[in-house]
């Protein structure tokens, strides 16, 4: 119901008969991916530095702000809502025209690619909303996940299976039945399926329990520490500040405090205004 | 969520302009002679007159689809129903009509709504079972027998009485303009029986059951003789107007049109043209009136708060289905308001006409052109569009000729010269992309 | 206040909701946790009148209201927010707040052409009475900024404004947390506690956040596979090993892998 | 002096496909007086087209409208479809005090219209042919048959007068039922044709429109072997899609003794259209009358000609076929009367309708015949 | 009681043609399901899609015909089809770049997409009549009837006759084939998987390595191929006239609603209920009635409704459908 309603939510055209109220995107899928330049001495796996940029013709959401991780490490991006959290992540896989700043991956410079180029160069992401494929049964999700892949996926998916019991048990249904949390789970195990070089995952725990979302997040550790870097954003700020290597800030679109988690935990001032210890 | 982009504030002389551009369209049709423009103003005038319906009709769709986002397709029909008002409000009485059946047909039309209304109170009352659906099915079949019982011979004695002039019941022999009104009632009639039907259920029921019910109302028109003389057609309407003839002989008249250096024929029509202009005019002044102060009121933010999110509206109290049949209805009736008096102005009852590519998808251009959820958009997009319509059967050709102005003589250029009225099509579908191109959401888009 | 007897919702033969019965008392605080799937949000709909019931009743004050629609049990005092926020999105703050009261006088069509007057000093009320709202919920800078293009936490804040609109009897929220940065969660639940301390509202709460549900409900009711699975205060809940195993957890098994 | 011609026929719209003959029916008459160079003294006609949509009242309105008062047209060929006719009529050349002459609105309620004396048309009307039609029908021994017709009033009004008059003289009608034109699919309508029965199946309706549907329905199914085409159906269309598939069915349109339609098909053919379909040789005589009533007037002031229209049309003069204009001319200029015969027997009984003189044909080895006239 | 003569009319007046008729709605509205399942409009320009695709098979079909080429019993038509579907390919993706496109990217309102449609529709409109006229043009060759009523009366000697044309019998089994391959290409190969996944949710279907573009040509193509091999078939049955293929449009939206748009078997289901009860609620079951209870002689026709209002009856007996099962006959992408 809900995908429906977001993707339909400013007019009055809700009827089905005229048109399809499956999500219609944002991005732009006609773009024309430029040219990839050479990486700078130094850099991290994947960073996007000093980007900033907004939507379409609005203002400027990101203020010369800079996110990165290494190999092996997982980064998280905290702050309070509508600090632009999400707006990097999109920033760093192309959704976003942005006015400065670069995005480089594994030594390369990629800012000029489109989305769609930087699947195939790697990059796995899972979005805020919109994550799963409703009408689509869990399974087909998943094999969507790795479309980009022409081996056996099939290991792959007991993987998956195996981390959301829960799913497996649904795998033949509608991902648009399940519950907003085995939804969640749904949307994380297609980005596992994608095998990417660097994992960019937007609130995986929006939603679910408890004990998933340890199961999660242990799951994250060990892939981050298999040598694929994770960068995620949460709101389960101090879990997360557990697990993480580096640790961003972002306040109204600007780097507002850096450092690894057990620092920013340790900072009071940052404790108590953005992640309500 | 990215279709707010474009709505980036208008300019405010952004409808002023586009009215006065309109206007002086209308005014170059009116004095410039050439070969894009005709240079009368009876011309100009006509095409304003229908153009002002239009804008009527455009209305009463643009309430339905603008403010509640309900897709009609069944304009045709609601139109058609409101055409029949004059028919039976206006016209004389038909000798011997009503003395043949009349009294029988009313009975059996009771009997058959008496019917549907017992089936569905039995349908309501009754427990879930079989003998439910017994009990119903026995009541619809009884009475659909007893219906045709006293339907059918009631219609034939009414068609056989003088069946090339008349064959119908004829009407009441009152005043035409009280027929506007009527046809509204008509169309809302039929709209809250869809409605009440179709509204709530899944949305795209609406779509099937307005499509259905805008085909099954012009069948209606079209075989049901006693009614208003189906395909036979019901000719000489009064009107609420001089008639030009008359005003010709009126001597006051000729030497008043004199003295503005007009021909008595030319003024007639002139004349004619803008006591209808007239009427239309307060009756589309008055609507939009209403609608404004509908709109810019707590029954406005309420419909644009179910159109933005109906879970939300219902979880907030409002009663969804309820509005929506309200809007609806009122929609429907002013559109069948907009038939009646389009039938007025052409002083005939052709329902052959109806048809569902100039009376559906056309006004739904209108609508979308002007922009959707604007009253005042609406009505500019439906005389804008209406005057292209009628513009492109001499633009069209034009065009044509233009372009094949540089082909060498030959059988190419010969046949596309005789196919030349097709360009009428291919100029309004140009016309349609390039305004969808430049202005996607409208030329006065919705605040 | 509520009672819910012997629920069942079935998708199918898939039963989200098996046999459910709980009661929510006035004026109590009521948490609903339990894992993903375990039916609290199908609960919910049905409570709300958005999905009817394969069979069972729920009563409140004594009334059956069972499978009444939305709109009549906020009639009767019985609002919801909503998993997924759902905002008025083209409407300003401001809107969405006035359009919540039932029963004004011009959302009669016929009232807004005769009685301009009357609808005049109505809504110079409920504009006073949004801005009150606002200012309690600390958004008051964005009362005229479109509901759309708020940030997902402050959504949450305006659904809950929403329901201060009118005097609710009882509120249900579903997972107001999600999603929300816990400073400003903070926030949200002390307004939770103050609506029910001042204005003596009712509320049933959906969270995973077990701090949030720690620091407001009692009592708090698990639910797994359809059914209810245990209540008690939030301080036992969290002690009872049947919740811990199929709910809680253990937390991060991988500890030692942390920061390495 | 140019005078200028209006021809306002459905150029686009549901009987698209009959109005390009019709207008090219109508030019040739106007090209023909050209040519002699007889008319008023070696004034030119010129032909203004406009598309009346034949279905859409409120465009036709609007098209004649500009016709009159823009183009400043003298008299019009047109309308195509009754009501679209009716209209423009009513509310503008009436108006306007215009001749309007319509090849092919045949309904009764024009019969009564008040006209002011500015409407003819030359289409036979719906009543004489029905007649006609049931003693044809009833000479070749069939006493029951199945009507259908195409649901506008044409159609309606043939098929009806038809059917009184067949039950007057003693036929049995089986059913009476429409069938609209343009529509996707004919089997619901076949199969109930076929259910009622009859010894043949009567098709009061177009031959390039729902017409040819239908007996398309029919033939496959077997319902029916024997049709009887009215006007609207004779044409060799009809031939071309079946060919000696309908042995043995027979039909009527108007057409005088000598040859007149012979004659105007052969023209056709020359001049590069398809002179048979429908309405097309009624086009014709329409711009022939105008033109001829304005020669009888010495004037192109249609409140002049139109009183001449009835004396050209009628007895007594000589007799004018298709491609006799120019004769016709001479026999005016030089003050005699001419009684004009033309493509479709044109003979205008008050109030200005042709009376029409009938062709009856049968199809025979796949091919059209002409049995006699009556 | 005369049962085999009763069946053999029911079968001849009801069964076969509306059968054959149901395969054609259901060919047509598969293209208007399909380009609303996945490129999310209602697709106005189909009716004349389809009238432009014809117009070019016809075209060529007349080049073999004068070349001598034929298919021996079946039509010739068939042998052009490929090219007809390839100009229609051409021209819709024309239309794609020219016109869909550009809201795409602009992710403008659907329903600006359907009145885009709307316009496009008025072009194609008058370009088939531009390139083949407004008359009615007749195509078919090769054997007319797989049986016709003289055999079918000779050989079983029962006074009702029979007929299965070539072009019936054709039309159902290529309908068939076209959905059950429709059905394959949507669920089991990667690119029909791709299609679905872009139809609900694109954002997700680029983030997945999906080319969005390739999405929407593969579509346009595919939906090419249906509205022309549709139009060739009821050209052939029927015949070819450009105004008929806008008229045909109303009843295929019809038969793709009350399928539940967006969804293949629908439409099939659909295209059937549309014909079926056009053509039995208006049949006049006297003739039948009269093989199977001789002694009755009613004096109607035993006609529930004159054939007048069969687009009405199909109509009501849609809604009435739905109000009693709600999700449609197949569960469409619908609200
Ligand atoms: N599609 C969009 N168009 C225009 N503005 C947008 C869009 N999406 C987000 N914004 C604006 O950008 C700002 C940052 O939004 P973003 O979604 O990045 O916040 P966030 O930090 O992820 O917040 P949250 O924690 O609530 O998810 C907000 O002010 C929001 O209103
Ligand atoms: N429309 C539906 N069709 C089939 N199954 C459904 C449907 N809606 C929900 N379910 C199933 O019912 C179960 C309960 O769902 P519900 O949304 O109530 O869970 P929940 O307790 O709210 O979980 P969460 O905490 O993840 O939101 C889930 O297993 C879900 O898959
Ligand atoms: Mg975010
Ligand atoms: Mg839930």
């Amino acid at each position: 119901m809900s995908d429906q309603d977001q993707a339909f939510g400013n007019r009055g055209n809700r009827d089905a008969s005229v048109v399809n109220p499956h999500g219609r995107g944002t991005i732009d899928g006609t773009r024309r991916s430029g040219s990839t330049g050479p990486g700078r001495a130094g850099d991290p796996f994947l960073i996007g530095e000093a980007m900033s940029g907004g939507y379409g013709r609005g203002p400027d959401i990101l203020h010369d702000c800079t996110i990165a991780v290494e190999k092996g490490q997982i980064a998280v991006i905290v702050g309070p809502n509508g600090a632009g959290k999400s707006t990097a992540m999109k920033a760093i896989f192309g959704m976003l025209n942005l006015r400065q700043g670069s995005v480089r991956l594994n030594g390369r410079d990629i800012t000029a690619l489109n989305p769609q180029d930087r699947v195939k160069a790697g990059m796995g992401f899972v979005p805020q909303v919109h994550n799963i494929f409703p009408s689509m049964t869990v399974e087909e999700n998943l094999e969507m996940g790795a479309f980009i892949r022409n081996d056996d996926i099939r290991q792959t998916l007991e993987q998956v299976y195996d981390l959301f019991p829960a799913v497996a048990e649904k795998r033949r249904q509608a991902a648009g039945e399940l519950s907003g949390g085995q939804r969640q789970q749904v949307a994380v195990g297609r980005a596992l399926m994608t095998r990417p070089q660097v994992l960019m995952l937007d609130e995986p725990t929006a939603g679910v329990s408890p004990i998933v979302m340890d199961e999660l997040f242990d799951r994250i550790i060990a892939i981050a520490r298999g040598g694929l870097p994770v960068l995620m954003v949460e709101q389960n700020a101090q879990q997360a500040m557990m697990i993480a290597d580096k640790a961003y800030v972002l306040v109204q679109g600007a780097n507002a405090h850096t450092g690894t988690g057990k620092e920013l935990m340790a900072n009071d001032e940052v404790r108590r205004t953005f992640l309500g210890g | 969520m990215s279709t707010n982009r474009q709505a980036t504030a208008h300019s405010p002389w952004r409808a002023p302009i586009l009215f006065a551009a309109l206007a002086l369209l209308f005014v170059l049709e009116g004095t410039v002679r050439n070969s894009m423009f005709s240079g009368s103003w009876n011309t100009s005038l006509a095409i304003l007159n229908m153009g002002l319906i239009s804008a009527i009709t455009a209305l009463g769709v643009n309430m339905q689809w603008g403010y509640a986002g309900l897709f009609n397709v069944g304009v045709v029909g609601f139109l058609a129903l409101g055409g029949l008002a004059p028919v039976l409000v206006a016209m004389p009485p038909v000798e011997g009509g009503w003395s043949a059946g009349g009294p029988r047909v009313l009975l059996s039309l009771a009997v058959g709504l008496g019917t549907l209304a017992l089936a569905t109170q039995l349908w309501r009352r009754m427990g879930k079972g079989r003998l439910r659906g017994l009990a119903v099915t026995g009541v619809l079949i009884l009475g659909f027998f007893v219906y045709r019982g006293l339907f059918d011979p009631a219609v034939t004695a009414i068609e056989a009485n003088n069946p090339a002039r008349h064959g119908n019941l004829g009407g009441l022999g009152m005043p035409v303009m009280l027929s506007w009104v009527v046809g509204g009632a008509f169309a809302a009639a039929a709209a809250w029986a869809v409605g009440k039907v179709a509204l709530g259920l899944r949305s795209d029921y609406l779509a099937i059951a307005t499509l259905g019910i805008g085909e099954i109302i012009v069948a209606v028109l079209k075989n049901e003789d006693w009614l208003a003389r189906g395909v036979k057609n019901v000719v000489s309407i009064p009107r609420p107007v001089p008639y030009e003839i008359d005003l010709q002989q009126n001597p006051a008249f000729v030497e008043f049109a004199t003295r503005w250096g007009f021909s008595a024929t030319e003024a007639s029509g002139i004349w004619v043209k803008i006591c209808y202009m007239s009427l239309f005019l307060v009756v589309l002044l008055v609507l939009i009136l209403l609608a404004e102060l509908a709109l810019k009121s707590p029954w406005g933010r309420m419909m644009r708060a179910i159109r933005d999110n109906e879970t939300a509206a219902e979880a907030m109290g409002k009663n969804v289905t309820a509005r929506h049949l309200q809007v609806f209805v009122l929609g429907s009736a002013v559109i069948g308001m907009a038939g009646a008096m389009m039938i007025t102005q052409d002083g005939l009852m052709a329902p052959v006409g109806y048809n569902p590519l100039r009376y559906t998808f056309l006004i739904w251009v209108m609508v979308i052109v002007g922009g959707s959820g604007n009253n005042w958009g609406s009505v500019l997009g439906a005389v804008l569009i209406w005057f292209l319509w009628i513009k492109a059967e001499v633009w069209g050709p034009a065009l044509i000729g233009v372009l094949t102005a540089p082909l060498p003589d030959g059988g190419l250029k010969e046949h596309l010269l005789d196919s030349s009225a097709h360009m009428r099509f291919i100029a309004m579908g140009l016309v349609l992309l390039l305004v969808l191109r430049f202005a996607p959401r409208g030329l006065v888009p919705e605040k | 206040m509520i009672k819910v007897e012997d629920l069942h919702r079935h998708f199918g033969g898939f039963r989200a909701v098996d046999g459910a019965s709980l009661t929510i008392e006035t004026g109590s605080i009521t948490g609903l946790i339990g894992p993903n799937g375990a039916g609290k949000s199908t609960l919910f709909n049905v409570i709300a009148g958005v999905l009817p019931p394969t069979s069972g009743r729920v009563i409140m004050d004594g009334q059956d209201i069972t499978g009444l629609p939305p709109h009549q049990l906020f009639h009767k005092g019985l609002l919801r927010t909503f998993q997924l926020a759902h905002e008025f999105a083209s409407m300003t703050v401001r809107e969405n707040l006035m359009m919540v009261p039932g029963q004004q006088t011009g959302e009669t069509i016929w009232n807004t052409w005769f009685q301009r007057g009357r609808i005049e000093r109505e809504e110079a009320e409920l504009r006073r009475k949004a801005d009150e709202v606002l200012d309690f919920l600390t958004i008051s800078h964005l009362t005229h900024e479109k509901a759309g293009n708020l940030s997902g936490g402050q959504k949450k804040l305006l659904e809950l404004g929403r329901t201060m609109m009118v005097d609710a009897k009882i509120v249900f929220l579903d997972e107001v947390g999600a999603g929300v940065n816990r400073t400003l969660l903070g926030t949200i639940a002390d307004a939770i506690l103050r609506l029910n301390r001042e204005r003596g509202y009712t509320f049933c709460v959906i969270e995973h956040d077990m701090d949030f549900i720690g620091k407001l409900c009692d009592p708090v009711i698990v639910m797994a596979e359809g059914k209810v699975l245990a209540k008690g205060s939030a301080a036992d809940i969290m002690q009872n090993e049947e919740v811990i195993e199929a709910y809680l957890g253990t937390g991060l098994k991988n500890k030692d892998m942390v920061g390495a | 002096e140019d005078i200028k011609l209006g021809i306002s026929l459905g150029f686009t719209g549901p009987l698209e496909s009959m109005a390009p003959a019709m207008a090219k029916g109508a030019e040739m008459a106007m090209q023909e007086v050209n040519d002699s160079g007889l008319l008023m003294d070696g004034t030119t006609v010129v032909a203004v087209q406009g598309d009346s949509t034949c279905a859409d009242a409120a465009a036709a309105t609007a098209t004649v409208e500009r016709l009159i008062t823009a183009e400043g047209v003298k008299g019009i060929v047109g309308g195509m479809c009754s009501g679209e006719t009716i209209a423009s009529l009513e509310n503008v050349a009436k108006a306007n005090g215009i001749v309007m002459i319509s090849p092919s609105a045949t309904s009764p309620a024009l019969t009564t219209i008040e006209d002011n004396g500015l409407f003819f048309r030359t289409s036979p009307s719906d009543a004489r042919q029905g007649e006609v039609m049931a003693d044809i029908v009833l000479e070749k021994g069939i006493n029951s048959v199945a009507v259908t017709y195409t649901n506008n009033d044409y159609g309606k009004g043939l098929a009806d007068s038809f059917q009184a008059a067949f039950e007057e003289k003693g036929g049995n009608v089986t059913v009476n039922s429409a069938h609209d034109d343009g529509k996707a699919d004919y089997s619901a309508e076949v199969a109930a044709l076929a259910a009622a029965g009859g010894d043949a199946l009567v098709v009061a309706g177009y031959v390039d429109q729902g017409g040819s549907g239908v007996v398309r329905a029919a033939l496959d199914t077997g319902a029916f072997e024997t049709f009887v085409f009215p006007d609207g159906m004779v044409g060799n269309a009809v031939v071309e899609n079946f060919g000696d598939e309908i042995e043995g069915s027979f039909g009527q349109n108007p057409a005088a003794e000598g040859e007149g339609r012979e004659t105007y098909l052969k023209m056709a053919e020359e001049a590069g259209f398809d002179g048979s379909g429908a309405f097309s040789a009624e086009a014709y005589d329409a711009a022939a009358l105008i033109l001829l009533a304005m020669a009888a007037a010495d004037s192109s002031d249609p409140a002049v000609y139109k009183d001449k229209v009835m004396d050209v049309a009628n007895e007594p003069g000589e007799k004018i076929m298709p491609g006799q204009l120019a004769k016709a001319l001479e026999i005016i200029n030089g003050g005699g009367d001419v009684d004009y015969v033309g493509a479709a027997a044109v003979e205008l009984v008050e109030p200005g309708e042709t009376a029409g003189t009938f062709r009856e044909v049968s199809f025979e080895g796949g091919e059209m015949k002409v049995i006699g006239y009556r | 009681m005369d049962i085999l003569n009763a069946l053999v009319a029911f079968l001849n007046f009801v069964f076969i043609p509306a059968a054959a008729y149901g395969a054609q709605l259901a060919l047509g509205a598969l293209g208007v399901t399909l380009i609303y399942g996945i490129l999310r409009f209602s697709n106005f320009a189909h009716g004349d899609t389809m009238a432009f695709g014809t117009a070019i098979t016809i075209l060529v079909t007349w080049g073999l015909q004068a070349l001598g080429i034929s298919l021996g019993p079946l039509p010739t038509a068939l042998l052009a089809l490929p090219v007809g579907i390839a100009a229609t390919a051409l021209l819709v993706l024309a239309t794609d770049r020219a016109v869909y496109r550009f809201y795409r990217v602009q992710k403008a309102a659907p329903i600006i997409l359907v009145m885009a449609s709307v316009g496009v529709m008025f072009l194609m409109n008058g370009l088939t009549r531009l390139l083949i006229g407004v008359d009615e043009q007749r195509f078919a060759d090769g054997e007319r009837f797989v049986i016709n009523v003289r055999d079918f009366k000779a050989m079983t000697g029962l006074a009702e006759g029979l007929a299965l044309k070539t072009t019936q019998l054709l039309t159902l089994v290529i309908a068939i084939l076209v959905v059950w391959a429709l059905f394959w290409f949507l669920n089991r190969t990667k690119s029909g998987k791709a299609m679905r996944a872009y139809s609900d949710n694109e954002d997700l279907a680029l983030l997945s390595g999906i080319d969005p573009e390739k999405v929407v040509r593969l579509t346009w193509i595919i939906a090419a191929a249906l509205a022309t091999i549709a139009g060739v078939l009821y050209g052939l049955d029927k015949a070819f006239k450009p105004f008929n293929y806008f008229q045909i449009l109303l009843p295929i939206f019809a038969a793709a609603i009350v399928g539940g748009l967006g969804n293949p078997l629908g439409a099939i289901a659909g295209g059937f209920v549309v014909a079926f009860s056009e053509v039995a609620i208006t049949y006049p079951w006297l003739k039948i009635a009269g093989y199977l209870f001789p002694g009755w002689q009613p004096d109607g026709l035993l006609q529930l409704l004159g054939t007048e209002y069969k687009f009405a009856v199909s109509f009501v007996i849609l809604i009435v459908v739905l109000l009693f099962k709600p999700t449609g006959l197949f569960r469409g992408k619908s609200v």
